[in-house]
């Protein structure tokens, strides 16, 4: 199969949306001309014109609002916000209107619209451009969210959230983006709320999001060696989530550790841990493990950066503990 | 443009009908019928009915907080909307939205809106939507004088100018956000010569001269439809009740009250239209009467309704 | 000793904190001659003036903002933000700016200021006035977090939160405002970061939060009365969190149960559950269990939002099945 | 007022100052040496020393994403500084802020700042604690007009109109925020023009002129001062590469860049000094390689110096 990095991937599924549906629409803050600043809209507006691919000004409240407002009459607005340290700016309109117009109004309105952004640390971007929010989002009932970690999976994901009649949170990660990996050509899609076992195992459940996949999977490599049988699943969307899918493997490894790039505390971590006392309790010969950022803003030094954020040695330990 | 005769007399309806609905709500909730953050419109209802007079019924308005008005005023369904009020499945929004959230889609309502200044983005983007659909439709922004102080004012205005949208934003400035009167949050005149920063169009208008506001309100709904840009419409008015039924409002004094009340945008407008010979007091009265029998006929409606059942709960909460 | 409201513990607060310490100053939507929607400020103008008390245009990005500045260069502010669901768009300033520019300046700031606000249901306010989101500050390094449950604890608590030199989230509860309780007379401050036993058991821990904490005291005496003895132990911090005493009566009782008003998925009751699994897993009889709001907005119709949001029955419910 | 030969030299030194220290980052960031996010400030820097010239030691600056200028300007350490791009512990943050977050509370400065517009409240903030503390302390809020259409200018700037506050709001428009024109983002003809919404004060200058630009923030600075509240000055700038180190900057043409270049603001500088006969070319050159020297010295320490240690993570959160 072809090979194309997630930044690709994620163009396609744009223009593909935007070929079948002239509903579909882009705006944020250079998606124009420029292509957003991690090329994910590159050429959209070439084929689509300034109309369909609309560069705002600086405005994260407006372009949320314009989005809702838009999706609420009946098309399917695509909002960029550049990082998702700045949908602070924005939450008003995600969390008070977008998650809840449909609810409040007793069923009388579809909110069919996605606010892609992304997040994650490694880069040297600092504590205001490295945040990992998820959880925020997954609080807010009302709001689907999704975090891909493949190109492939940001393809097919993207293009189900552009379809779905709800406000979709779509989090992208800036480490991934120019990262390759096989995605078909033509047509396809993943359903929202469908887990994804990235590796099957049998001797603990290693759940992990966006980056955080392919340091699980390097560190299931790693633990092979040693005979430990990591099955490393990737829920893909955290609202709605496959539990069913995680509570299966849990109750077949009987251990299990959470894997993500947010801070450790009141992160998905923490949900889904519980969720698996709540319904796997019997089966558990360990605590559930969480290994996740330390709980400090995002350091700009490399050294410091690395130490704050988890790792294919962090879950390789994560690993060994609830095995010991 | 010369109002037809019947036009005025579903004008003269309209603000009738908000002031017996609003006027009734007081009475429901000093009965526990009605409860929560509710805030009524009372002396306001120029602005709303001039304005939506001035609007197709297929265009759009966002609401705010004290929206019971603008609804009414855009066509609004008053048995819905009293049995909303009264939390019943019957209502607008089967009893789980209540007075902050009503909305009617097919009438172009987007909803009230219990956060000030976030109606203005979601104006700004149905009229996006309706550009891109390739429709004609215009949206109002209806907001007070505290919501000119907001983020979302500003960043939603600056979008709908840079793109010319077909937006009409008409400030309600009654004088006062809950306590705090307009000297105390804004350094400037009126919340028109904001209009300057967006470099579009701004208008003051007396908001209790119901054909004022229209007339204003014709012509930025005008410059809109043609694709000129948006227009910011200022509606000097006041309220005569505190901020939130309940409040009692003590940071007025009673001669500002007073002086106001003397302003009724009704009574200016009845005085008007039998002065000009559109109406006589006769035809006047029988209005009335039948307004408030109107108004009757919803509270029975809503109380007669049954309450939402519980498995409502967790319905509507995803398409 | 003597009973005073809610509110008027917290007047006392910062009244005594305004006489103690000329720094500190309180900014807020309609706190001057108003004395705040919820009367907490009331008469605080007429001592201190409008230089000390200052109502602001309504602005809570510029409220938090203002105060973030004016702490950094050596004040006490005390910002009022009306309603929670309104921290939603000073989420920039408190996540971006306040909670981390200590960090990101290597240590060289401080940032000693609160933002007082409240949340809750119960009120037939609707889905934007009603949330409960303590979850997402306690997700954020760098704030502490309080959640006063009764009138001697908002006292000693906001009193302490003034002092601190860091930025305090302060969750008060719209119901409980107007109920009385006991309050000394005089100067005491509560320090943050210890959790408080309002009520000692033997049978099982039910950690409460806010106004759950009078609800799961009303579940107790009734469960009491089947001979059930249910230790009550309210966290008054969630930032920093006082582990400490909830593990040791969880190693006590070995069954919890954690109530709370906000949303179940991803609520402060995940990070309480996790952490008990995590530190107390072998002496867990039972799952632990959460008893929170059901995942949607809360509706403003009075039968739903009772059935939305946690109540006695709930809990005494929820205590019994960790007894199952 | 003018300004005495050696304050015009302390001007030209920070101004080449700046220059030198953003092209050194431009070759380290090549090198790895400088990661992450970072913005230079090359072109522009007439606007922050002409204002930094006109404040007290004691005064306080917020910054931005583009904070180097800015910091200099105000008398930052260039050691702690490159120190700090080099995430060694010997920087202002210990390494633990980069580019985006340089502080030195002592020299007033309250940060670079990493979020569009959230300097303008903290900077309003600033002059609120100031007041309160009976100081009568200055500050400036530096920001883009990209920043101009924030809900976080509109916020702090009306709260710092309404309350009169010593604050000056310094707009350095350089035409673009990352690819956007302001044409794209702004229906009007300039930043100043939203000065009105405000009630405020608003002054446009040529930002590549630092004898302007000082001379106008001079005047904001004395107004603030006295009392009078805040100033909007919009300084007219433009900067000569790309939005971040590495972005080419395609969507601005050649010419465009060409015809800005030509207005270097410090060879503007130094022909105004050496035509008034304030300065020789002699001196010109010896100034000019003290401050390639200084800047060298700089990047040499920053070089020599540690790394945190991992320790470091876990301190300086609370306090
Ligand atoms: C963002 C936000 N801040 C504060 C409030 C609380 N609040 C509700 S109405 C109101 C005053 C609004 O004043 P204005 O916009 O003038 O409208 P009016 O009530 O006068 O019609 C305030 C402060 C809110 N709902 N939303
Ligand atoms: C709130 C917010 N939105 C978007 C960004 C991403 N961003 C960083 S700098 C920038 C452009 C800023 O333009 P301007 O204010 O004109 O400053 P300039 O870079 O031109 O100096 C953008 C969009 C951000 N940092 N913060
Ligand atoms: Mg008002
Ligand atoms: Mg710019």
């Amino acid at each position: 199969m072809r090979e194309i990095t997630y930044a690709q991937a994620l163009n396609e599924a744009l223009r593909e949306e935007m070929e079948r549906d002239p509903h579909v629409f882009i705006l944020g803050e250079d998606v124009g001309r420029h292509g957003g600043v991690f090329t994910v809209t590159k050429g959209l507006i070439d084929q689509f014109g300034g109309e369909r691919v609309r560069n705002t000004p600086i405005s994260e409240c407006a372009i949320v609002g314009a989005a809702l407002g838009a999706a609420v009459v009946g098309c399917r607005p695509v909002a960029e916000i550049m990082y998702v340290d700045f949908m602070t700016i924005a939450m008003e309109m995600i969390v008070n209107q977008a998650a809840k117009i449909r609810y409040m109004f007793g069923g009388k309105a579809k909110v069919p619209m996605v606010v892609r952004t992304q997040g994650g640390g490694g880069r040297g971007n600092a504590a205001q451009h490295s945040q990992s929010l998820e959880a925020w989002f997954v609080h807010v009932p009302g709001l689907k969210v999704v975090m891909p970690a493949t190109p492939y999976d940001a393809k097919g994901l993207l293009k189900s959230a552009i379809r779905d009649d709800n406000p979709v949170i779509f989090l992208e990660n800036k480490n991934l983006y120019f990262r390759k990996g096989p995605v078909p050509e033509g047509e396809y899609t993943i359903p929202l709320g469908v887990a994804d076992i990235k590796r099957p195992g049998s001797d603990v459940t290693v759940v992990a999001t966006s980056r955080m996949v392919g340091e699980a999977l390097a560190a299931a490599e790693v633990l092979a060696e040693s005979g430990i049988d990591v099955e490393v699943i990737d829920p893909r969307t955290l609202a709605p989530l496959d539990m069913g899918t995680i509570i299966a493997s849990v109750k077949k490894t009987h251990r299990a550790v959470i894997v993500h790039e947010a801070c450790t505390t009141c992160g998905i971590g923490a949900e889904i841990g519980m969720r698996i006392m709540e319904e796997a309790f019997d089966y558990l010969d360990a605590p559930v493990k969480r290994v996740a950022a330390v709980d400090v803003p995002v350091p700009y030094n490399r050294i410091l950066e690395d130490a704050a954020l988890p790792n294919v040695e962090d879950i390789i330990r994560g690993v060994r503990e609830v095995l010991a | 443009m010369e109002l037809a005769k019947d036009a005025l007399v579903a004008m003269l309806r309209r603000m009738l009908a908000i002031r017996y609905f609003e006027q009734s709500i007081l009475r429901l909730f000093e009965q526990d019928q009605v409860r929560g953050a509710t805030h009524v419109y009372l002396g306001e209802e120029a602005v709303a009915v001039g304005v939506c007079t001035a609007l197709r019924p297929d265009d759009y308005i966002s609401s705010t907080h004290r929206g019971h008005g603008h609804c009414i005023a855009k066509g609004g369904d008053l048995n819905k909307m009293m049995a909303e009020l009264l939390g019943k499945a019957t209502g607008y929004c089967k009893g789980k939205g209540g007075s902050m959230h009503i909305a009617d889609l097919d009438l172009g309502i987007l909803g009230a809106n219990g956060i000030v200044g976030s109606g203005i983005p979601i104006a700004v983007g149905a009229a996006l939507g309706s550009t891109i659909q390739g429709e004609d439709r215009v949206a109002v922004a209806f907001f007070g004088d505290g919501a000119s102080n907001t983020g979302a004012f500003h960043e939603g205005i600056n979008l709908a100018a840079v793109w010319k949208l077909p937006v009409v934003f008409v400030c309600e400035n009654n004088m006062y956000a809950v306590s705090t009167s307009t000297r105390e949050s804004l350094a400037i005149g009126g919340v028109v010569e904001r209009a300057a920063a967006y470099g579009i169009p701004g208008v003051q208008v007396d908001g209790n001269d119901v054909l004022q506001v229209y007339e204003a309100a014709r012509e930025a709904v005008a410059r809109a439809r043609e694709g000129k840009g948006p227009t910011l419409l200022e509606c000097l008015t006041y309220r005569w009740t505190g901020h939130t039924v309940g409040d009692p409002g003590l940071y007025r004094n009673k001669e500002e009250v007073e002086a106001w009340k003397q302003q009724d945008p009704i009574l200016r407008f009845r005085d008007y239209l039998i002065e000009a010979g559109i109406l006589t007091q006769e035809e006047y009265d029988a209005i009335d009467g039948e307004e408030k029998e109107r108004l009757e006929r919803a509270i029975a409606f809503a109380q007669e309704s049954p309450e939402p059942s519980v498995e409502a709960l967790l319905e509507d909460l995803y398409a």
